[in-house]
């Protein structure tokens, strides 16, 4: 069974590089990386798609995990291991964990319905300019070969004695050693506005008009609680920071 | 042989293409806030593809920076959200249209 | 190895960061004081020290300044920074608008919500426009931008009595963040097509090769206008700008008019003109474009306006449009004109937005052109200061306005633009009419001293638009609106009022200062 | 001495910004002493920078005083500098001089306005702008000072704007003005797009450069401007409606400085208008008729400043046919003469009108001679002055006005001539029935006290210390320029740096005495048929025909052809865009722009998404533009 489902596999693949290989005249990939490719490129897709066609924001919010791990996949396959392991940590471990926690935060996990528009003209536009741009930068792409002859710059990235993990992280404290400093600013004005958003969203004075809506907004959570867990999600070292702001207000 | 960079930078297209879709359809702050993401993705997609066909590390720095920046816009963003959300009781942006003209 | 690595450490150009360094720096020393204080810091102490450590910032700005005059111009930290006569012309003008930001804040938050996160704030986010200004690379110009842009989110939504300051800032964020994407979209592309982001490599690479297959990097070269264009609020990427202006809190609003735009067309100037200068050929189509709907579609727009914010917000758009034609001229001196244009146009800005926060009172809420009506009377040196601002804003001579836009049609006609030029004209003699409508609305009587039931009615019908003040007792609304003037807001007025009249009427050393910057391009 | 020049325009500036800032609080009549004061000072500096004129040889009389690069692009530099040379200093020396000694003047005649220290912030600025108008090195910033006076004229006619008339009359020369500074725009551009610089001294070393139709169309340009600031025909109907101002605006700048600034502009243009003799022709039978016509139209009016504001016209053709004949010195020289006896003539009028109660109207006065004694006397000397009785400064510069007419053209001496007679009988004419005869006022015959309250008298020393002054320069004025000896003509010797020296020398030594003979009886008879006629009737429809009354029904032709013609169109269009205005008091073009306007802020939908489609739909055009840049 098995050789004969990798020989359907190489005769698939044969036929689909076959095709590749007589449009853009490249050599084939191997055949497990190709099969890897595909598999993680659908996740990545179909992540894609069920993020914006999911009625419910948390089935979104785990489509987009799926999408960044197809994402992570594919950076394993460019030998950027480092970055995949980044990626998930980061992306599906912090920022996507926040995104849920204000989903339930919010209570505002109710599907929304999208089966109309009530903007008439914005879906088909949307979906034209969104092809549109598909296919310009595609053209665009193919008809360059998606490549320049330009020569790497910042250094290899394979190849050598060193590792990845080693070239990124002397690249990071040589040639974008600024930038990286430029991050820290970053960082602090997130701290700073989260901070800030949070906190002093509860000082709403009679004056605002609230928005029309016919379902009061029952608040289950103390507020000192609030504000803390919205951002311990943050990131690690921030955490001692905002908890002095925290301490100040 | 490996794949050819050119997959990957199609796939990254498409990928981007589905955010800008996503942001213009969809009605819901959060779910086009990872829209946004999804774009940024593919940005960063771009960003290794390149990195490993010109040999070159700087494409993967940048990936850094690009999630650097991406943290520091959702916890922004985020307290955004919850913030207006006190007042509006709403994430669905076509809520939000008092200010026009 | 250990050895090996600490030699290919950078050699930190400590100078060369100044300015960003002093800014970040006093931001966190501000935030730990805070921390470590009992109390609570009271907003006047936040300006004081926000205004020192922006001097301390000019100060070493001017520094290098004053260095480059000697020396020619370098690149720092790993060539990711440029130290030229443009980005330290932008460095001052940035640090220029934090000091009056500063003191215009004071008067605004009296030790209310959110003062000493404010001050914070626009130092942070005033690093973020020097590090695009002097970037020398497109992930700085890059992280400058979202420096700069994520701060002022936070500033827009910081208003917690007004719903407008949380839809603006929904609306400021997403917009935003989707014209990142695109932007660091763009960065990915021409990183693939240059096999670099560095600005002065792409230059080297796109002079000594000519692509054949130039598809992606035109590509890319798109998307980073887009990111640009979004910025600095050209149309049709502008449509956030109205909303955001209308929406923030009013000091907010004038930092964002002066800071994004000179952030913003420092970087997008740079890029263009320095780095993709050789492929001006195919570029220039299309900020031709953009600038002829950004100067046509702001004025038209602003025409029809009801709110004052409003009003300046489509005014900023079509002063953008001005500062593009620099850019479409393409050439040293049309980069010395949009300089210039930027340099006045920052303070003309903050002067009128300091006058609509002082009528707009401490909700700052009277934003509806009624509230100005007879403010002549009411407040007859705050109509003056106005109203020269609003000239100056229209191009009157004598005025910065009118030099700088003299200074940049002059050169988008040596540059053979003349049809845009004439649009260019056109779109400025409408302008002079809504600047002067409200001239002439401050000049004329104000409700309380004319017959009340047809001033009513006529409020009746005007406020319906945006959120202004409920409609109910106006004239007593009007009459006891408007904050007092404090020393630090005169100040600003001042500043702003002395150096439109002055450079407009000896405009040379100015224009001497942004020929010079652009001579040193590095 | 020459380095302090500076100050000549400054000091009038420093007076307009003090006065604007703090008038209201220094009120009457401390605003007033501030102004005068400050005028005063610079007429001083102008005497010294005079002086250091004076004691350098004459060849080296010119200085450029730069100030600061005023606009500087790529393709085009103007400095703020200011051109210090025997003819701007000279024009600089007798408007600060006469500028004081109204400003004094009007400390008393302003008395007890309400708007008491916004006049005088007027005046300071309308100084200052015709100082810069004067001394300017350029030809940019003589047109800012050009539109300074403008304005100022403007605001000053219409300073009284509560009355309807005072109102319409500043529009009205606002609107005159405007038509012949579009000579002036487009006379600057043409020069600029041939000689690329505007500097008076590059244009004028440059001029051979420039084609003959090219120099005539530049000085007909000039000649346009000219005639709307100086009131010449065709543009010379707002003139006479300027004197809805108070009287001493009338005196300053609608007889002595202002309205001479056309002269000015053509006599500072003189290497350009040496050069086209057809373009002087046109100047000086446009300046002839205009005497003459002016001069007919004072005979017949009985407003007192009417009468004085056609005389203006009417003199200011005599300049402009001066300056056509290639006189630019004697053009100068009756400027001057003017100044001085205008000047005195409505100060004397003011002088009258204030003792009056004002009233303007000379039927209605008569006998004032008892009342007013020492302004009968100005007026006197004034009259003299203008008749060109020796030795009074007017008989000294018509007489060279005439004589360089005679050489030019006979034809332009005999329409010259005439003008000469009515000019010394329409003065005579007003003085006669103002101050001799019978008293006409109402309730004059049966006691002093009219029937409004008020007793003719003498006006407050301050208004009559101008007076005096002036009288001197009007008695003495003559001796700049006597024609005896070639060492008495002062101002001839004067201008040698800066104008043209035309003489054609054709009438010779004999000729002249005889001319200036003629000129002698043509006063005289004018002044024998001004008592003759009127010295005791003040009623004579023969010599006041109602065309004449009406200023040769110019104005009315001018309603007719053009203002019922506009009016028209625009009630015309308006009722056509109407229906789509919502406010038509508002004209057209801004309404349809707030249409467009609020059709394209539909656009503005205030939802997020619309918004990020816009920035979308930029990116797909982009792109679009972009594939077809792309090597496909």
């Amino acid at each position: 069974m098995i050789p004969a489902l990798h020989s359907y596999g190489t005769v698939l693949h044969g036929m689909i590089f076959g095709l590749h290989g007589i449009v853009f005249g490249t050599t084939l990939p191997t055949l497990p990386d190709s099969v890897t490719f595909f598999i993680a490129a659908v996740i990545v897709l179909v992540g894609g798609i069920g993020v914006v066609v999911s009625r419910n924001p948390v089935h979104s919010a785990l489509w987009l995990v799926a999408c960044l791990f197809g994402i992570a996949v594919m950076f394993l396959l460019q030998d950027a291991s480092f970055l995949a392991a980044v990626q998930i940590i980061v992306y599906a471990g912090a920022i996507v964990v926040l995104f849920l926690f204000v989903i339930m935060l919010l209570g505002v996990d109710r599907p929304e319905s999208i089966g109309s528009d009530p903007l008439k003209a914005q879906r088909p536009l949307a979906i034209l300019f969104g092809l549109g741009v598909l296919g310009g930068s595609l053209l665009l792409g193919f008809t360059a070969k998606w490549e320049s002859g330009a020569k790497s710059q910042a250094g290899r990235a394979v190849g050598g004695s060193t590792n990845e993990v080693q070239k990124l992280g002397k690249a990071v404290f040589s040639i974008y050693l600024l930038p990286f400093e430029a991050t820290a600013a970053l960082l602090t004005i997130a701290v700073v506005g989260a901070v800030l958003l949070t906190m002093h969203a509860n000082r709403t004075t009679e004056n605002s008009k609230p928005y029309e809506d016919p379902k009061p907004y029952e608040d289950p959570v103390p507020d000192g609680y609030r504000s803390r867990q919205g951002l311990v999600a943050n990131a690690d070292e921030e955490v001692d920071l905002v908890d002095k702001e925290l301490d100040v207000k | 042989m490996s794949i050819p960079g050119s997959w990957y930078l199609t796939l990254a297209a498409l990928l981007f293409s589905i955010g800008v879709v996503g942001i213009l359809v969809r009605r819901n702050v959060l779910i086009m806030f990872m829209c946004i993401e999804l774009m940024l993705n593919a940005a960063n997609l771009t960003l290794v593809t390149y990195a490993r066909m010109l040999n070159d590390i700087g494409g993967q720095v940048l990936v850094f920076f690009v999630l650097v920046v991406a943290a520091a816009e959702v916890v922004v963003g985020l307290g955004v959200i919850v913030s207006i959300f006190r007042r509006a009781k709403s994430t669905t942006a076509d809520d939000l249209h008092i200010l026009k003209g | 190895m250990m050895l090996a690595v600490l030699a290919k450490l950078p050699i930190i150009s400590w100078p060369a960061i100044l300015p960003e360094t002093i800014f970040i720096g006093g931001a966190l020393l501000l935030l730990a004081v805070s921390a470590l204080s009992n109390k609570k810091l009271s907003s006047g102490f936040c300006a004081v020290y926000t205004i020192l450590i922006s001097v301390a910032a000019l100060g070493s700005s001017m520094y290098l300044w004053d260095k480059l005059s000697s020396h020619s111009s370098y690149v720092a930290m790993s060539s990711s920074i440029a130290v030229d006569g443009f980005g330290v012309f932008v460095a001052i003008l940035v640090c220029s608008i934090t000091v009056l930001i500063a003191l215009a804040g004071e008067g605004f938050f009296r030790d209310s919500w959110g003062s000493l996160e404010f001050f914070v704030l626009i130092m942070l986010s005033s690093s973020g426009a020097i590090l695009m200004a002097m970037a020398n690379d497109l992930i700085v110009v890059f992280l400058g931008l979202e420096i700069m842009s994520i701060s002022l989110y936070v500033m827009t939504a910081m208003d917690p009595s007004r719903t407008s300051s949380g839809e603006a800032a929904i609306k400021y964020f997403l917009l935003g963040g989707f014209s990142s994407a695109i932007f660091i979209y763009g960065i990915a592309l021409i990183y693939g097509s240059t096999g670099s982001t560095n600005l002065a490599n792409i230059a080297t690479f796109l002079a000594d090769n000519v692509l054949v297959q130039n598809g992606v990097l035109l590509c890319g070269i798109a998307f980073l206008i887009v990111g640009f264009a979004f910025k600095v609020a050209l149309v049709p990427f502008h449509m956030w700008t109205p909303d955001v202006y209308q929406g923030a809190p009013t000091p907010a609003t004038s930092f964002m008019a002066a800071l994004a735009k000179a952030g913003g067309f420092a970087a997008f100037l740079r890029v263009f003109f320095s780095t993709f200068g050789t492929l001006r050929s195919d570029w220039r189509p299309i900020i031709w474009v953009l600038a002829v709907l950004t100067l046509l579609i702001g004025v038209l727009l602003a025409l029809v306006q009801q709110n004052i914010k409003r009003m300046l917000a489509y005014s900023s758009i079509s002063h953008a449009g001005f500062v593009l034609l620099g850019l479409q001229a393409a050439s040293a001196i049309g980069v010395a004109g949009s300089l210039y244009y930027l340099f006045t146009y920052s303070f003309l800005v903050i002067g009128s937005f300091t006058v609509v926060m002082l009528v707009a009172g401490e909700k700052d809420t009277n934003h509806s052109l009624d509230s100005y009506k007879g403010l002549a009377r009411r407040r007859p040196w705050l109509a003056g200061v106005f109203t020269l601002l609003l000239l100056a804003q229209a191009g009157v001579p004598f005025t910065t306005g009118f030099m700088a836009k003299l200074y940049v049609l002059s050169a988008l006609i040596s540059a053979h633009g003349y049809a845009l030029a004439v649009i260019a004209m056109i779109g400025a003699a409408i302008a002079v009419f809504f600047y002067l409508r409200v001239v002439v609305l401050m000049y004329s009587p104000a409700p309380g001293f004319a017959a009340n039931d047809e001033t009513g009615a006529a409020l009746d019908t005007d406020t319906g638009i945006g959120e202004s003040i409920e409609v109910g007792d106006e004239a007593a609304t009007i009459q006891s609106s408007g904050m007092s003037l404090t020393r630090s807001t005169a100040l600003v007025l001042a500043i702003t009022v002395g150096i439109t009249v002055a450079f407009g009427i000896n405009p040379a050393p100015l224009i001497e200062f942004a020929r010079h910057a652009t001579l040193l391009f590095h | 001495m020459i380095h302090t020049a500076f100050l000549i325009p400054l000091l009038p500036l420093c007076g307009f910004v003090i006065l604007l800032l703090f008038g209201r609080r220094l009120g009457d009549p401390v605003a007033g002493w501030v102004a005068t004061a400050l005028v005063a000072a610079s007429f001083v500096v102008t005497l010294i920078t005079f002086a250091g004129l004076v004691g350098l040889p004459s060849s080296e009389r010119h200085f450029i005083q730069p100030w600061f690069t005023w606009i500087s692009t790529p393709t085009f530099h103007s400095k703020i500098a200011l051109l210090i040379d025997p003819l701007s200093i000279f024009m600089a020396l007798f408007v600060t001089g006469v500028s004081a000694l109204i400003h004094l003047y009007s400390i008393g005649y302003m008395k007890k306005d309400p708007e008491y220290h916004k006049f005088f912030v007027y005046m300071n600025l309308f100084v200052f702008s015709m100082l810069m108008l004067v001394l300017a090195d350029n030809l940019l910033l003589c047109f800012l000072g050009w539109e300074g006076v403008g304005l100022c004229s403007y605001l000053l006619i219409a300073f009284w704007y509560g009355r309807d008339s005072a109102a319409s009359a500043g529009k009205k020369a606002f609107i005159y003005n405007r038509i012949g500074d579009t000579g002036f725009l487009i006379a600057m551009f043409l020069i600029f797009e041939k000689l690329k610089t505007l500097n008076y001294l590059s244009i004028f070393s440059h001029v051979n450069q420039l084609s003959p139709g090219i120099v005539t169309a530049i000085v007909l340009l000039l000649f346009l401007a000219a005639t709307g600031k100086s009131a010449q025909i065709p543009l010379f109907p707002w003139l006479p409606d300027a004197m809805e101002g108070p009287t001493p605006v009338s005196a300053l700048i609608h007889a002595a400085t202002m309205v001479t600034a056309g002269v000015y502009l053509m006599v500072r243009f003189s290497p350009l208008l040496h050069l086209t003799p057809d373009a002087r022709w046109v100047i000086a039978v446009i300046g002839v008729v205009t005497a003459f016509v002016a001069a007919t139209i004072a005979c017949a009016q009985n407003d007192i400043k009417k009468i004085l504001a056609y005389s203006t016209v009417s003199q200011l053709g005599y300049m402009f046919l001066a300056v056509g004949s290639g006189a630019y010195v004697a053009a100068m020289f009756l400027m001057i003469a003017h100044a001085f006896y205008k000047a005195l003539l409505f100060l004397g009028a003011g002088s009258v009108i204030h003792g009056m109660g004002d009233a303007q109207d000379v039927k209605r006065m008569g006998g004032l001679r008892r009342f007013m004694p020492i302004t009968y006397a100005t007026f006197l000397v004034a009259w003299f002055g203008i008749a060109g009785i020796p030795p009074f400064v007017g008989f000294w510069a018509k007489g060279s006005v005439l004589v360089a007419a005679f050489e030019f053209s006979p034809i332009l001496w005999v329409l010259g001539a005439i003008t000469a007679i009515l000019t010394a009988y329409y003065i005579g004419r007003g003085i006669t029935l103002t101050f001799l005869g019978k008293s006409r006022w109402e309730g004059a015959n049966g006691s002093d006290l009219g029937s409004n309250g008020f007793t003719p008298h003498e006006s407050p020393r301050i208004m009559l210390i101008p007076l005096y002054v002036l009288s001197v320069c009007v008695i003495l004025g003559g001796f700049i320029n006597l024609p005896f000896h070639p060492s008495f003509v002062f101002l001839s010797h004067w201008f040698i740096p800066v104008l043209y020296p035309i003489h054609l020398g054709a009438v010779g030594v004999g000729g002249e005495w005889a001319l200036s003979l003629g000129d002698v009886v043509l006063a005289l008879t004018g002044v024998w048929l001004a008592l003759h006629f009127w010295r005791v009737l003040s009623d004579r429809p023969a010599l006041e025909p109602r065309f004449l009354q009406l200023g040769w029904y110019v104005d009315k032709f001018y309603d007719r052809a053009v203002a019922n013609t506009g009016t028209e169109l625009a009630s015309q269009m308006s009722s056509k865009i109407e229906v789509a205005t919502i406010d038509g008091a508002v004209n057209g073009v801004p309404e349809l722009l707030g249409l467009l306007g609020g059709w394209l802020r539909k656009a503005q939908t205030g939802f997020v998404r619309s918004y990020a489609l816009a920035i979308a739909l930029g990116l797909f055009g982009l792109l679009i533009y972009i594939a077809t840049r792309a090597t496909l």
